[in-house]
């Protein structure tokens, strides 16, 4: 059991950015995250994998536990051991590294099992098996995000931590990553997932978190979050009450007048 | 054949990667234009390849009847050819209003003397560049980040602030790589609109590169589809969402997210 | 133009004029003024030693401002400075030097001549290297800079008609003005008090001429370049040009500076012109704060002074010895000094002394409420 | 043909010197992508360590315990000076690690103290002889001994679980770290191993010769070497270090007078090498390109 | 801004760096202190191992002339005002500048180029100095009180000396730059026209690695001869490896070439069967007045020629403060009247009783004695005499017109 309680974290001694935070991540569930830009998503992972220090932030207050267990003050050597692993937002992939190498990189806290997840890997990711001796640097967007979902599992986590998979992926391939969070899950890892595209989240996650400037203000089942009015309005972009109708991105209101001079 | 650019059977490889391979297009002149294809298709690459970073091996590139290969970015640039990146390519030192300016640079003529000196020319000019500037800070709704250096503002923003450094260029044609990437439904909504402005209002012509499906399919007027550096359909949104090859190669079962 | 700000509402403006002014706040005018006022009434306040000591800094200034342009503003990091300030050095000393001397002169004198001399002749040695930063990035320009200073040294040592050779140097540049020898005590002034505030004078055009163009179309394309080189291009910049111009001025502040720097002293050798000689400069920018053009100067400041500085420090610490034989003894804690205080000060202040400076502005602004 | 065959024995002797200082220096890029100005002090460090220790223990032992001992000072430093700058710019890193130089350069030259100093290797300036040819035993040794860490170091990166996570800080420390990797140790390693080096290399090069306080200059060659050879590459360090050796003493042999570059040429044919192979490879011979697209 | 002038109580007038209180470390606090400067290499520059036994040598020589009573009812203090140069001509002035406004003169500026950065100044100023270098240029200089042979006197005595004893017929100078390196080169060169040798130069750079070319050179020409003019350390590698590799005519090695302890390197055998070395004057342990009471005034130190170096640069110095002690004048000018009014200097036996004529002019003046050293495992420094003080035909024949270095 993965919890957060009541988590405060501040960025360079002043900057609160989580206002005591609870979530709570069953083993072998999925649970999705959502929340605006900067709502502090990625704060909250950092605090889950120890990586706060190097963006000169701290935990104030709160606590993060691993099967009751604090886990916040740890190293983030000592949580990848633990079993938490991270999925970085925006790839963080070694560029001027082979395919290969990013993946053996990813079993570093657990080498002797390494030639057997490699494998996993290769299954799993056709298309990485296919360049694994190139520079990671020269795949494309998806390709590396494939290559850091990869890199994550090869050190065999028991809660995976998505930040926003689905980013700048083409359609096709968020569904991919979506069965693959499934099949993730599906071999008894939990799966955290952050996410701005809800709809994806939702259709996975079990139970889903919605977050505001850095307070959970949603907590529901999904299958409450899909019917929830806001959720639909916000997140979804359906019409509240209109069935499964998309709303057009040429209709969206304007709320300002424009100014016409400028033409 | 009329239309303000011309892709004709471009080919660009990278040591054994095909990234575009025979890929042909017109872009009219008022037209917003749509390329879309699984990750690694090579949508970025034909950008690179328009904006001069990368030079392909075959084909031939007519903008606004001038041949743009062989020449160097800021050439183009000076054709008037704008773009925004995939991931966000702005000074983060700089503030807002120093991004957009740098954005009018090539409109801005004067030398480093005249800079040195200051009076007269240098600030003349500077002075009509911030007018303009001013001009997008307020199309984009901006105000408020001015002075701000854009590493610290919000990435919705950042987006718009590229956006907004390409406007200032005041382009013939109009780049947009994944302008909505990474952003909610809110600030994507927001983009949409500002695009939509600046096709009614700039009249603009665009190449979108996007994998929102749901903002090419409602603002593109046509789509192509490319994979493996292939094109697979072009045709009108509707064509390209029903195209069996489409859907295999991109789309997937779920049509529109 | 008389559209200044009301009274009483300093960061109102109404234009965009107002805007671009270099001192846009009273605030920043009164500083100035008042800075100036000090600097130029310091050779009344001062000794004649530390006045030259001071001459030396502001013409590193100068200098570190060059290299402030090329590597702070647009990032292309060169250690080969000591080579243009060589260059400027030897112009300059050979134009005013005595035909009939040692070594080439050609009895140009007046400063009026040699300086911008020495400033094009090595502005465009910097235009002849340019091509390499167009090629090259990061530390590969650094190191290929560094040869430059190897290779320009050889070249220094070598050429004895010029400079006089390794270990035998030569007289620097005349100070003359109009018919005039500027440097002589007489019943107005002493030699160093008239120095210092001909250095002053001249640092202040070249810093302005320098802030001009860092707020410039050439000064936004210097920081495009530095900071993501591929998009400046893309949105219009022409990288080898700006590159190419970033080095030419910064030679041109080099070779200007190298052509004053040593007729302080009045002599030097080409032994000067060393690594270390970049090393320090490169550490002024930085430790002023890279990217501006009053962080360079006072990093300049800074590093001409150190030395000194460690020296009285002596007084300071009366358990290290003054015996050279001695182990430690204070010329040893005078280097390891000059070593240890360049690491503490970028360590502990990483925006450089410009940082320093906002810090202790932001808390005056806020006094007496500090915080 | 004798002395063209003895020429480039020599140069390869010289090259491996060059080539085992300039190791130090990648192996700290490749961690920490800083350029470490601090090496020639180390270096310095390390002879007159063994010189210390050779009179008590010989050569053989004095060589790896200061090899040991320097790697400890070079840890010594990161810890104090190079750690708190961790995530700053690689510029403004290489400037501290010229503070460090300046600094332990004069406590070391303290150590030399007045007399010039010995490091009583076991070759001096013995030769051996092969037909016609004379070749000098500590040569020999420095080629081997260069061949010989090469071989290590790149097995050690290439192949190693520790490697690849240096190799993997040197490109994202905060991904590395999310990975498991402690990027402290791993900075640590590089520069104890630079350190290492540095006195290997150190007590190479003043094999058969004296140590004074100007020995340090010889480690300024390492950097138009590893330019050369490209920053990040082993491989280059070592052919870098070779080719330089080698094009020196054959500028030495056979054109050491240019009429328009002066006497002693050889000093600068390193940089001139340099220069001209960066003009056609802009990131050395073997050096890894940065992935640049937008 | 310069000190105003101001008369004491014995009438003595004085300006700067003459003080009417004591000084800081004085023996007799009733009399005042005259304060020189020492400005050395003190640190990191390469003449380091040799400019702090000068400067050591120079403390102990004043300590002794203040215990013994000062000169006149002043004492002299050389500690106050001691500035590290690094061997570097900027550094040095700055140094200089610092330290001027409050020193009578320089009781030591260490090295040509360095010396000749503050040259002007001191002209300008009537401040004499007391150089720790022996070029020639300075015989030309009214405000530099050199000591012994110059280099390029020490050069020509050195062939003389060779010719002597092995008769070379082709010599090859290899040496640093600068006035230093081209002063001995130009001494080598005028003595083996005059002897009839063949001449050859060869500039080297100091440094482990930078003396290849320098090697190759020898092993080229075959020079029955070298002379080198370098430090220790370079000396050794070129004697050494140039041996190994093969060459077979002898070394000289003209001051401050030497240091005993390259007898423990690896080119000592080559040292000992082919090297010689040149020297101004007699080494540390050698039997005069003047090298007694060095040893006595720095006991337990371990021998090395610069303290004999800096200990005999003082000579002068203190004969020029009591000669202007007597004339009542001890302002800078006054100092600078009796040193060019001075003709002779008592050497306490380092030197010849005809050396210190300053007053004699360039070519008069000048000093022409050399010795010969050979290494030798069993003494002190490392030497044993060969060839005792001696002026060869040579340097006899020579007229200082100007600058040695000139001529190369
Ligand atoms: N290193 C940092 N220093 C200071 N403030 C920071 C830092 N990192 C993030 N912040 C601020 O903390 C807030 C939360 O940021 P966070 O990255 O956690 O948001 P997020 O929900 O992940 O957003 P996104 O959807 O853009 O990834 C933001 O306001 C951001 O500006
Ligand atoms: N500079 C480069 N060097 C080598 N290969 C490259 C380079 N740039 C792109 N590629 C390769 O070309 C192919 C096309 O890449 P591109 O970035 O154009 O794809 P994309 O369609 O934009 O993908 P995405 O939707 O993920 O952004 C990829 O396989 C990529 O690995
Ligand atoms: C005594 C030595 C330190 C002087 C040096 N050889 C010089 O002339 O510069
Ligand atoms: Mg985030
Ligand atoms: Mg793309």
């Amino acid at each position: 059991m993965l919890q957060v309680r009541n988590l405060e974290v501040v960025y360079d001694d002043v900057m609160l950015v989580l206002r005591g935070l609870s979530i709570t991540v069953a083993p072998g569930a999925i649970v999705a995250l959502l929340g605006a830009n900067g709502a502090g998503k990625t704060t909250l992972l950092r605090a889950l994998t120890g990586l706060l220090d190097i963006h000169h932030g701290a935990v104030v207050r709160g606590e993060v536990t691993l099967d009751g267990e604090p886990v916040h003050r740890l190293r983030p050597a000592a949580i990848v051991r633990r079993g938490i692993s991270q999925v970085m937002e925006g790839r963080r992939i070694f560029g001027e590294l082979t395919v290969e190498e990013n993946l053996r990189l990813g079993g570093h806290t657990d080498p002797r099992r390494v030639p057997a997840r490699l494998d996993e890997v290769w299954d799993m990711f056709p298309v990485l098996a296919q360049r694994r001796r190139r520079p990671a640097g020269y795949l494309s967007g998806g390709e590396q995000q494939m290559l850091a979902m990869g890199r994550a599992l090869m050190a065999g986590p028991r809660y995976l931590l998505l930040d926003e998979p689905s980013l700048g992926l083409a359609p096709r391939l968020v569904e991919q990553i979506r069965e693959l969070i499934v099949r993730i899950n599906a071999t008894g890892t939990a799966v955290l997932l952050v996410e701005q595209n809800a709809t994806m989240a939702l259709s996975v996650a079990a139970h889903g978190y919605v977050l505001e400037t850095g307070r959970v203000v949603l907590d529901k089942p999904a299958e409450q979050l899909l019917a929830d009015d806001d959720v639909r309005e916000f997140y979804l972009g359906l019409h509240a009450g209109d069935g499964h109708a998309r709303r057009s991105f040429r209709d969206v209101k304007h709320y300002r007048r424009r100014k016409r001079w400028l033409s | 054949m009329t239309g303000i650019l011309h892709f004709d059977d471009v080919r660009l490889s990278f040591a054994g990667v095909q990234a575009i391979d025979g890929v042909s297009f017109t872009v009219g002149a008022d037209e917003l234009f749509a390329v879309i294809g699984p990750n690694g298709a090579g949508k970025t690459s034909i950008f690179n390849v328009l904006s001069g970073v990368y030079r392909p091996q075959s084909g031939r590139v007519v903008f606004d009847g001038v041949d743009l290969l062989g020449r160097r970015p800021h050439e183009i640039a000076a054709l008037g050819l704008a773009r925004t990146f995939q991931n966000v390519e702005l000074f983060a030192n700089l503030t807002v209003l120093e991004n957009l300016l740098l954005g009018r640079h090539h409109h801005l003529r004067y030398g480093p003397l005249a800079a040195v000196w200051w009076r007269g020319r240098a600030r003349r000019e500077e002075l009509a560049a911030r007018a303009a500037v001013e001009r997008i800070v307020d199309f984009l709704e901006l105000e408020q980040w001015r002075r701000m250096p854009v590493g610290l503002l919000p990435y919705g923003v950042q987006k718009r602030v590229e956006l907004g450094r390409a406007l200032a260029m005041e382009p013939k044609l109009l780049l947009l790589d994944e302008p909505v990437g990474g952003m909610n439904l809110e600030e994507t909504e927001d983009m949409a609109r500002y695009i939509l402005d600046v096709r009614e209002e700039l009249r603009i012509p665009m190449v979108l590169v996007e994998h929102d499906m749901g903002l090419v399919m409602d603002l593109a007027d046509r789509v192509m589809v490319v994979d493996f550096g292939q094109p697979v359909a072009t045709g009108t949104p509707a064509q390209v969402q029903t195209h069996p090859d489409v859907l295999r190669a991109y789309l997937g079962e779920v049509t529109t997210a | 133009m008389t559209n200044s700000p009301p009274r009483g509402r300093p960061l109102l403006r109404t234009s965009y004029a107002q805007d671009l002014a270099l001192l846009d706040t009273p605030a920043k005018r009164w500083w100035t003024v008042a800075l100036l006022v000090l600097a130029f009434a310091l050779p009344l306040l001062l000794t004649d030693d530390l006045l030259q000591l001071l001459a030396v800094g502001c013409v590193a200034a100068i200098g570190a401002i060059g290299l402030g342009l090329v590597t702070g503003y647009a990032g292309q990091v060169s250690l080969g400075h000591a080579f243009f300030l060589g260059i400027g050095a030897y112009t300059a000393a050979a134009l005013s030097g005595d035909p009939d001397g040692r070594v080439i002169g050609f009895g140009v004198t007046d400063i009026a001549l040699w300086l911008p001399a020495a400033g094009l002749v090595a502005g465009l040695a910097g235009v002849l290297v340019a091509p390499l930063a167009t090629r090259l990035r990061g530390l590969y320009l650094a190191v290929v800079t560094l040869g430059l200073v190897f290779i320009g040294q050889h070249v220094f040592n070598e050429w004895s008609a010029l400079t006089g050779g390794a270990g035998v140097g030569r007289e620097a540049a005349t100070l003359e003005f109009l018919g005039r020898p500027i440097a002589v005590t007489d019943g107005v002034a002493t030699r160093d008090q008239k120095l210092f505030w001909l250095m002053l004078v001249l640092l202040v055009v070249f810093a302005v001429a320098a802030r001009n163009l860092a707020r410039s179309r050439v000064g936004r394309a210097f920081t495009a370049i530095r900071d993501r080189d591929i998009a400046a291009g893309v949105i219009g910049v022409n990288l080898a040009r700006y590159k190419t111009v970033a080095f030419a001025v910064s030679s041109f502040y080099a070779g200007c500076a190298g052509a004053l720097l040593y007729t302080i002293t009045g002599f030097f050798d080409p032994g000067s012109f060393s690594l270390l000689l970049s090393v320090q400069y490169i550490a002024m920018v930085l430790i002023g704060g890279a990217g501006t053009i009053s962080g360079a100067i006072a990093g300049a400041f800074f590093i001409t002074l150190l030395p000194r500085l460690t020296r009285e420090l002596q007084a300071w610490v009366p358990f290290i010895s003054t015996q050279p034989n001695e182990v430690p003894n204070v010329f040893q804690v005078e280097t390891i000094l000059y070593g240890v205080l360049i690491i503490v000060f970028l360590i502990f202040e990483p925006r450089g002394l410009f940082g320093l400076w906002v810090r202790a502005r932001a808390y005056w602004k806020a006094w007496p409420f500090s915080y | 043909m004798t002395q063209l065959v003895e020429a480039l024995l020599r140069g390869l002797g010289t090259g491996s010197v060059y080539a085992l200082l300039a190791l130090g220096f990648v192996i700290i890029y490749k961690a920490t992508r800083v350029i470490s100005f601090a090496q020639p002090a180390f270096m310095l460090a390390g002879v007159v360590a063994v010189t210390y220790l050779t009179p008590a223990v010989g050569f053989w032992a004095a060589l790896p315990l200061a090899a040991v001992g320097t790697g400890l000072l070079a840890l010594g430093v990161e810890r104090t000076a190079v750690r708190p700058m961790v995530g700053r710019p690689a510029f403004v890193v290489a400037i501290i690690t010229l503070g460090v130089d300046v600094a332990v350069r004069v406590v070391v030259n303290a150590f030399i103290g007045l007399d010039v100093r010995h490091v009583g290797d076991p070759w001096g300036l013995r030769t051996l002889v092969v037909g016609p040819v004379e070749v000098q035993q500590r040569h020999l040794a420095a080629v081997v001994a260069a061949g010989l860490l090469v071989a290590a170091l790149f097995a050690f990166f290439r192949f190693t679980r520790t490697g690849l996570a240096m190799r993997a800080a040197a490109l994202d420390q905060e991904a590395a770290l999310a990975h498991g990797v402690s990027v402290g140790a791993v900075f640590a390693l590089s520069w104890a191993l630079a350190g290492g080096l540095a006195a290997v290399a150190g007590t190479f090069a003043a094999a058969g010769g004296s140590v004074d306080g100007a020995l340090w200059l010889i480690a300024l060659t390492a950097l138009p070497v590893i330019i050369l050879g490209g920053l990040d590459s082993l491989p280059g360090a070592v052919v870098g270090g070779l080719a330089v050796g080698v094009l020196q003493e054959l500028t030495a042999t056979y054109a050491n007078d240019v009429a328009w570059l002066g006497g002693n040429v050889s000093v600068i044919t390193p940089y001139v090498l340099m220069l001209i192979v960066l003009l056609v490879r802009p990131y050395g011979l073997f050096g890894t390109r940065e992935v640049e697209r937008v | 801004r310069g000190g105003d002038t101001t008369t004491d109580d014995s009438g003595i007038k004085t300006d700067v760096g003459v003080t009417s209180e004591p000084c800081p470390e004085a023996v007799d606090t009733n009399k005042g202190c005259i304060y020189l400067g020492i400005i050395s290499d003190l640190t990191e520059g390469p003449f380091r191992a040799l400019a702090v036994p000068i400067t050591d040598a120079q403390k102990a020589f004043w300590k002794r002339v203040n215990a013994a009573g000062g000169i006149g009812d002043y004492e002299v203090d050389v500690t106050r005002h001691v500035r590290d140069n690094k061997y570097n001509p900027q550094t040095h002035n700055q140094a200089y500048q610092e330290i001027k406004p409050n020193v009578l003169a320089l009781a030591q500026s260490l090295g040509s180029p360095t010396t000749g950065a503050i040259l002007a100044d001191m002209k300008a100023n009537n401040v004499i100095a007391a150089p720790a270098a022996w070029t020639s240029g300075y015989a030309f200089e009214d405000v530099i009180v050199e000591s012994g042979a110059n280099y390029c006197v020490e050069s020509m005595n050195a062939l003389d000396y060779a010719r002597e004893a092995y008769n070379p017929k082709s010599v090859m100078a290899v040496h640093l730059a600068g006035d230093y390196g081209d002063d001995a080169a130009a001494g080598v060169k005028l003595a083996a026209q005059s002897l009839g040798m063949t001449f050859s130069a060869v500039k080297t750079d100091s440094g482990a690695d930078k003396q290849a070319g320098a090697i190759q050179a020898v092993l080229a020409g075959k020079p029955d001869l070298v002379v080198l003019t370098m430090g220790p350390a370079d000396a050794a590698t070129i004697v050494g490896q140039a041996v190994a590799r093969g060459y077979a005519g002898r070394f000289i090695g003209t001051s401050p070439t030497w240091n005993p302890a390259l007898l423990q390197s690896p080119a000592a055998p080559a040292l000992l069967a082919r090297y010689e070395q040149s020297a101004p004057w007699h080494t540390w342990s050698s039997d005069t007045p003047g090298h007694r009471a060095l040893r006595e005034a720095l006991p337990g130190v371990t021998p090395n020629d610069g303290y004999t170096a800096g200990w005999v640069w003082s000579y002068p110095m203190k004969a020029a403060l009591t000669k202007a002690v007597a004339d009542g004048d001890l302002t800078r000018a006054g100092l600078l009247t009796a040193v060019t009014s001075l003709t002779s200097v008592d050497y306490e036996g380092m030197l010849p009783a005809t050396a210190g004529n300053y007053a004699a002019g360039p070519n008069d003046g000048a000093v022409r004695v050399t010795a010969i050293y050979k290494p030798d495992q069993a003494s002190p420094t490392g030497v044993t005499l060969v060839r005792d003080l001696f002026t060869g035909p040579t340097a006899q024949a020579y007229t200082l017109d100007r600058p040695c270095y000139e001529k190369l």
